[in-house]
């Protein structure tokens, strides 16, 4: 262990000054400290220099006042995963630290660096010794106290320890701490800045002789953007032309419902917060028989919950999208915590053969391009759509690529155009699978729609022929859109003629890509396959995949490889291409357990 | 405060209570009340003058529920007890349609008992009006949240032991601007009542009695129509906006002891308005471009 | 075609008088016409006789007054289906019969009875002339007048002429009658029996020459029982311990909660109609909770609605029971039509890997057998368990051999008998894949439990290792049941070492197994394979039948094929015995229909 | 008329309100206003003097819902919503237990909202005490059925449009038999209503106000209590059996200006003394064996 106490001179063994772009930063402490604020600060420089950067929240389960803690990640190369383990580790109190151990691994060599004002002695931190951590105690209350008066800004201070110490952009930071506090008082803004400075001349001054292993090097380059997941979902269903979102609070979803309550309103569109889940997939459907583009969104509780409105809007077909930010499960399960493991229930849920369709982003920035495809996908196949997103892909904050959002093609349903020739016919048979709606307003076009079984009128029926007839009607609509867009939705990543393939969705393609790179470097030949379009299952681009590889390994996160046994009912699957991966989640998959997966993989 | 109907267009040419029927035959019972209630409705809908095409029928599941076939307009026929939220979502992103909800006791004080108080208080320009017969008919005769206690049905087969439930005074204790009852024996009022609620800018409820022939027996209808009392003819004063008044006629509950009329009307922007003025505030916040939504996520 | 004018002398070819011990009888009319009530006499008459019988009625969207009919088979042997073709149409008027056109199939020298009032000309209705119908026209209204003073009895008369013209047992009919209006009034009896003396007076009179070309023959033997799959399953349910019964009503499940509401009480049960499915499943929560057991049956669209209860019941491991009586979907679907189309619903339902238990009853008497499993199952696994049945099953009234109730085993759940020693843990990890249950009013037991994952007392954590484990726990309570009841629970049927071999599961079983008999006897080695236990899948008594044939087809009433997708994902199914036929539902699939798949899946 | 209690085991020595707690920690914030209400009910279950083993404390889900955890006795923290299905079909089946539900404002009166009128139309012996602190706690803050219109929250960003339903009214509305209010800054005085409720034979619905010192401010304990209205002590003389007086309490919506106390009571039987009587008049069909029953099915 290296033992660097404050204003001590190092001690031990000293390992030489390594560089690196890419550092994993954890940051844990309680309510009044400040720790997502530093987070949020560090990535918010790191964008704007132009950097990769990703920060993963987690908190306790108190509202307020309780334990909470931040990972953050800065790359030079684009930052996949949240990285796995952290290569340094602020703790303004170990008890806090207890509480999130589970989820915080410590890299070898680790950089600890904890408030002195916690006492606990250096030899009894919670930290393995054979990780040969460097440990640095600071006084962060006390400095603090000296540098502002407060001890509040040691969030701030922290921040410039932390730039000082491991070369991170010290300006970069600082710019990030003015723009967060450009509307606050002239004293708040120059005492962070006197936060700022203390931070560094501390380093300077104590720690200029620390055995700090790591500088962090990099240049400058375009700024990036910043966004959740759960905000680029929102903001892609706004540019796809939602004007309705109806919804009812629930973590992880809440936030989608928060933004759009902001941004809907100068659209003329309308946030509506709902009595119950399932008065708010009733007001989109609606809103949707009016030729509204609507959605909602939730996780598990009220997506049981919309259930019946999905059976309905499927055998109408009416468009309407759900966004379905997925926590651990069953039941309320773990709010806070990601998991794909509703799965199963999106892709069958609703008694009957009831068609629908569900796609899964796979990145933040996907996340906006999946909501545009999902109204899309609706609106062309007058169906609902499901997007599968979850607590780690949505409230994980991103840096994106700046893209250009013209460039995405909205797409509209096909509408009755009434030249009263003939009566309308909502479901009428000659127009293939899906046929003009006529919307309220339209004169000629009026008609009766119901949940029940129809003839082409959309008039009730009991007939077993004209159900059987209508069913294929609604079932070919899907079977057209594997045929017509599976390729294109079906994203492949990694080595180009993989041996060895991983076939994941969702949120896990962040580490199942990162684990390819890192497998791809080390000279494995390993590809990913990642489907976009869940539901229909796009075989032919699969089984092409699978056809290409010697071996193939599926993972998701959830207990019953849900994904991987909804597939095996659908392709051929032999042992080699049929090896799954699942588990329980809570914590996102780490790379190297996915590396260590396919390792395994390639030597069975 | 706006006036309802005022943003609807309205049909060029008169049309008849006829051209508000389609050709589809209703497959109520025959007797049943709900052949009333359709024929109020269109003859309402033909006194408003809208175009069938501007008009949109909703209900949820119920004998009530299949009333949306019968009417010649936009229809939908949705799930049981849901049929508010769904008006609801059409009224607010649809302003310029005459929305008219409509469902069973059961529907709406049953299953769907969760989403009337809150379409109340939001006020949306909407008309709710509910066939209240007492009795679960599609589903042959189980009894309903208004069924009297004591009384035997298929599911209560000792008699019932709930006190039942009064939509009148629901309405009204859930902030409802506009309550009305009618009498599907009385064609002409019953249409007056649609009618007064049309043009009642807000939720305005109805309470409708068409009896149940097949399930509560055909006494109803004669017995009804001999001891109505209308409001507001016959000495039968009231004043709707008199709560407490309206009160204690919404309070009735056996309907051979009942007044039928306007019960309760209030004057209240409704959810449309306020929502103007909520995207008038919201407009503030910079202009409606999606490149300019993108700015905020520039570190 | 063979016409038999009323009081004409029988004309053209007159085939050979042909006896016969298995007849199907339909009979069709409006409203007033009693056409149900004659076929449910017949049943009773039949089962009286110890016969077997069954009757599957239809009724037109309209509550009263509307068209109806029913179809009654009656045989020596067991009636497994409901007879694919009519033996014998009763027609009161043609315009009612247009409107089951699609239900009723009949047979090549089908006997055709219609009413004279109806007026259509022989040569004029609707039935195919190539089969070579023996048409007789019959004046019931006159007749019934003349009778008993009014038309009203014609459906009593109706059974005079069935019994003389077919040599149905005419004692036993007149029997059936006494019982039914053993409560009415002698005036009512009398003209009863005036009515059917009149009927069976006709045909002696008219039709003593008439070329009726069918003869049932039968001997008397043990009075059989007579129920519906609904009331069986009711039943199964009180003889389980059933206590509470909470439900909302729906076709073509609320025959389930007025059975309950009738016996329930003088058990000291309760039966509650609640105001909706979600208050339903939630009483019955509520009930399992303190120890009492608790079901709710419905269809689809309220099945929906209890998706989010069954999460919670499966998380916290309460007994619960759910009765789905299917109908066709999606949505509102056809609410009087049968189909098998909830199973990927059931099976999947719920956010979450959230276990849960389906089992299908094959025919009615084992309905009563599957209410009593279904409840042992959620009992001894602690779990919610869903009975899946179907219209056909449900509400067809059939002939069951009397069965001693009291030779079913009932069990309890564990409870915590609270001796002090220790705190009481709900989820004990000690215990196994089951812990006690303390029941409230237990001292020493005291616990809260919730939806939230949790650790062993029940208190809630959000800790990923601990949620791993105990999703291990809550799926390998799945995994023994299988294990330990799988094979018990998977029936075979058909030739003792059959070459061909059908899969199927619930009320197709009926058609599947007759389908069987006749190609057995035909000398096809055709036999059937019935998981009772859906989920979890029964791997092993499965692939064992599967081993043992050369082909196989997966049959069932859906259009996804539904089941056969969930097994399919967990069987290794080689493309010779992974043959689907599956179609969408109303009317329940013929034997023919089945024997020709598998005589093509013979020949392929 | 039973007399509530009558059937519930006692305990056999006298328990403190401190044995009423477990060990848990509450992760409530602190200051939290649900503290006093946890405070209250142990306080109340001391006085009954009901053994811990007969408690069932049954929530929904919410900052209320994490209730059952702090009270030694059986708890449920169910669905959100759904706490009152649950703890009726606990208390028909288990006569014997002592079974208090109780949620949020959201749980009870948004997403829960079609229970209500059902549970109190049928009056089991339960007690629904719902924490009204305006807003959504637990997720964070944003509206609820009762935060006041114009209200700015997480949701309502340019305020609320609509207009808030109040509990106690709505209780009246839908028959409740005993109706109270408390404040959870007075423990003593809430302890008492909690256990008048207990006393009370059916339905018994408190509207609670525990702050919410996060999402509301934390001004609202010293002003609540600065303002507070105490029933039938300081002269505020209100007769709990006088409907009018009642509903005009109860029509209190501005927490700043409301009275505190039992509002409304009345006399009514419970849903299990009805079920005795039913299950008696079935009674006379047979008697209640198996065998009895089979033989319907003979033909
Ligand atoms: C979720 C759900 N549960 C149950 C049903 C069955 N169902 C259809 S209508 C109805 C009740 C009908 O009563 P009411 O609403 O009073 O209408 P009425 O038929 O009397 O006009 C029920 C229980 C359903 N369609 N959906
Ligand atoms: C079906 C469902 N929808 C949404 C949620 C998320 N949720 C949990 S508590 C809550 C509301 C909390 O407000 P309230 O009931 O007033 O309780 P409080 O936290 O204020 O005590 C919500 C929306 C959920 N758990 N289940
Ligand atoms: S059952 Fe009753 S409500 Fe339904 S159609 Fe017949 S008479 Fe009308
Ligand atoms: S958020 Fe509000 S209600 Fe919830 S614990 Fe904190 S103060 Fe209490
Ligand atoms: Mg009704
Ligand atoms: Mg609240």
């Amino acid at each position: 262990m290296i033992d660097v106490a404050t204003s001590t001179t190092p001690a031990g063994a000293v390992s030489a000054r390594r560089t690196t772009d890419d550092i994993v930063i954890g940051i844990v402490g309680s309510g009044g400290d400040g720790v997502i604020s530093s987070g949020e600060l560090l990535v918010s420089a790191a964008a704007a220099e132009g950097l990769y950067a990703t920060i993963l929240k987690s908190f306790g389960p108190q509202i307020r006042g309780g334990e909470s803690s931040c990972r953050v990640r800065i790359s030079r190369e684009e930052a996949l995963s949240y990285g796995d383990r952290l290569d340094v580790l602020v703790a303004f109190n170990w008890a806090d630290f207890a509480r999130f151990k589970e989820e915080l691994e410590l890299a070898p060599g680790v950089v600890v660096i904890y408030d002195s004002k916690d006492g606990t002695p250096v030899d009894q931190i919670p930290v393995d010794p054979a990780l040969e951590p460097v440990i640095l105690q600071i006084p962060f209350h006390e400095l603090a106290n000296e540098a502002t008066g407060s001890s509040l800004s040691k969030n701030i201070l922290l921040l410039g320890v932390l730039g000082e110490l491991f070369d991170l952009p010290t300006d970069g930071i600082a710019e990030a701490v003015e723009r967060k506090f450009r509307r606050k008082s002239e004293e708040v803004r120059a005492a962070n800045s006197k936060a700022l400075a203390a931070g560094r001349a501390y380093v300077l001054r104590e720690l200029a002789e620390a055995p700090v292993p790591l500088s962090f090097v990099h240049e400058k380059g375009e700024p990036k953007l910043l966004m959740t997941g759960n905000e680029a979902l929102a903001f892609g269903a706004l540019k796809a032309g939602c004007r309705l979102y109806a919804g009812y609070p629930i973590t992880p979803s809440s936030d989608v419902m928060e933004w759009l309550a902001n941004e809907l309103p100068r659209f003329g569109g309308t946030m509506m917060q709902t009595e119950d889940e399932i008065a708010a997939i009733g007001m989109c459907v609606g809103a949707s028989f009016g030729g509204t583009k609507a959605m909602t969104s939730t996780a598990g509780p009220g997506l049981s919950l919309m259930t019946e409105f999905l059976g309905l809007a499927s055998i109408a077909e009416i468009p309407v999208v759900i966004a379905d930010i997925q926590r651990v499960g069953p039941s309320t399960g773990i709010p806070t915590k990601t998991e794909q493991c509703d799965f199963a229930h999106v892709a069958h849920a609703g008694p009957g053969d009831t068609p629908r369709v569900v796609v899964a982003p796979y990145d933040v920035a996907d996340c906006f391009h999946m909501a545009v495809e999902a109204f899309n996908i609706a609106e062309e196949f007058q169906t609902p759509v499901i997007i599968l997103s979850d607590q780690y892909l949505g409230q994980r904050k991103e840096s994106v690529v700046p893209f250009d959002i013209h460039a995405w093609p909205v797409v509209d349903r096909l509408t009755f155009g009434g030249n009263g020739a003939e009566p309308y016919r909502r479901y009428r048979q000659g127009d293939g699978d899906v046929s003009p709606m006529a919307i309220p307003g339209q004169a000629g076009g009026e008609h009766t729609i119901s949940g029940l079984e129809h003839v082409e009128s959309g008039d009730p029926t009991s007939s077993s022929a004209v159900h059987a007839r209508m069913n294929a009607r609604r079932h070919a609509k899907l079977e057209r859109l594997a045929r017509e867009r599976g390729a294109e939705l079906v994203r492949t990543f990694g080595a180009p003629n993989p041996k060895l393939g991983i076939v994941c969705w969702g949120s896990t393609s962040a580490q199942a890509r990162e684990a390819a790179r890192r497998l791809n470097r080390a000279g494995h030949a390993v590809g990913v396959c990642v489907p976009q379009l869940l539901c229909p299952l796009p075989v032919e681009p699969i089984a092409a995949f699978l056809e290409g590889v010697e071996r193939a390994l599926w993972v998701e996160l959830n207990h019953q490889g849900q994904f991987y046994h909804y597939a095996r009912a659908r392709l051929d699957l032999d042992a080699a291409h049929g090896h799954l991966y699942a588990r329980s989640g809570g914590m996102p998959f780490s790379v190297q357990e996915i590396v260590d997966q396919v390792l395994a993989l390639g030597e069975a | 405060m706006a006036t309802a109907l005022a943003g609807i267009p309205r049909a060029e040419t008169k049309l008849s209570a006829k051209d508000f029927k389609t050709d589809l035959k209703p497959i109520w019972c025959p007797g049943c009340g709900d052949f009333g209630v359709l024929a109020a409705l269109t003859k309402a809908l033909s006194e408003v003058q809208v175009a069938p095409e501007n008009v949109a029928v909703m209900t949820g599941i119920g004998c009530a529920g299949r009333l949306p076939g019968y009417v010649n307009g936009y229809g939908f026929n949705a799930l049981h007890g849901r049929v508010l939220p769904l008006a609801t979502g059409l009224k607010l992103t649809r302003p310029d349609l005459l929305v008219f909800a409509a469902g069973g006791d059961g529907d709406g004080l049953a299953i769907g008992a969760g989403h009337f108080p809150h379409a109340a208080r939001r006020n949306p320009d909407i008309t709710y009006l509910m066939f209240d017969n007492q009795v679960y008919g599609l589903t042959k005769g189980q009894f309903s949240p208004t069924t009297p206690m004591g009384d035997v049905t298929t599911t209560t087969r000792f008699g019932s032991i709930e006190s039942p439930v009064n939509p009148a005074t629901l309405a009204m204790a859930y902030g409802a601007s506009f309550v009305a009852r009618a009498f599907s024996g009385n064609v002409n009022h019953h249409a007056e009542m649609i009618l007064e609620a049309f043009r009642h800018p807000g939720f305005a409820f109805i309470q409708s009695i068409p009896p149940c022939v097949t399930f509560r027996g055909n006494e109803q209808f004669k017995t009804i129509r001999e001891r109505a009392r209308w409001l507001n003819t016959d000495g039968n004063d009231h004043d709707p906006s008199d709560w407490g008044a309206a009160w204690e006629i919404a309070n009735q509950t056996d309907i051979y002891d009942m007044s039928f009329g306007i019960i309760w009307r209030q004057a209240r922007p409704t959810y449309e308005e306020r929502l103007g003025f909520l995207r008038e505030k919201a407009g503030k916040r910079g202009p409606a471009e999606l490149d300019s939504v993108l700015d905020q996520f520039r570190p």
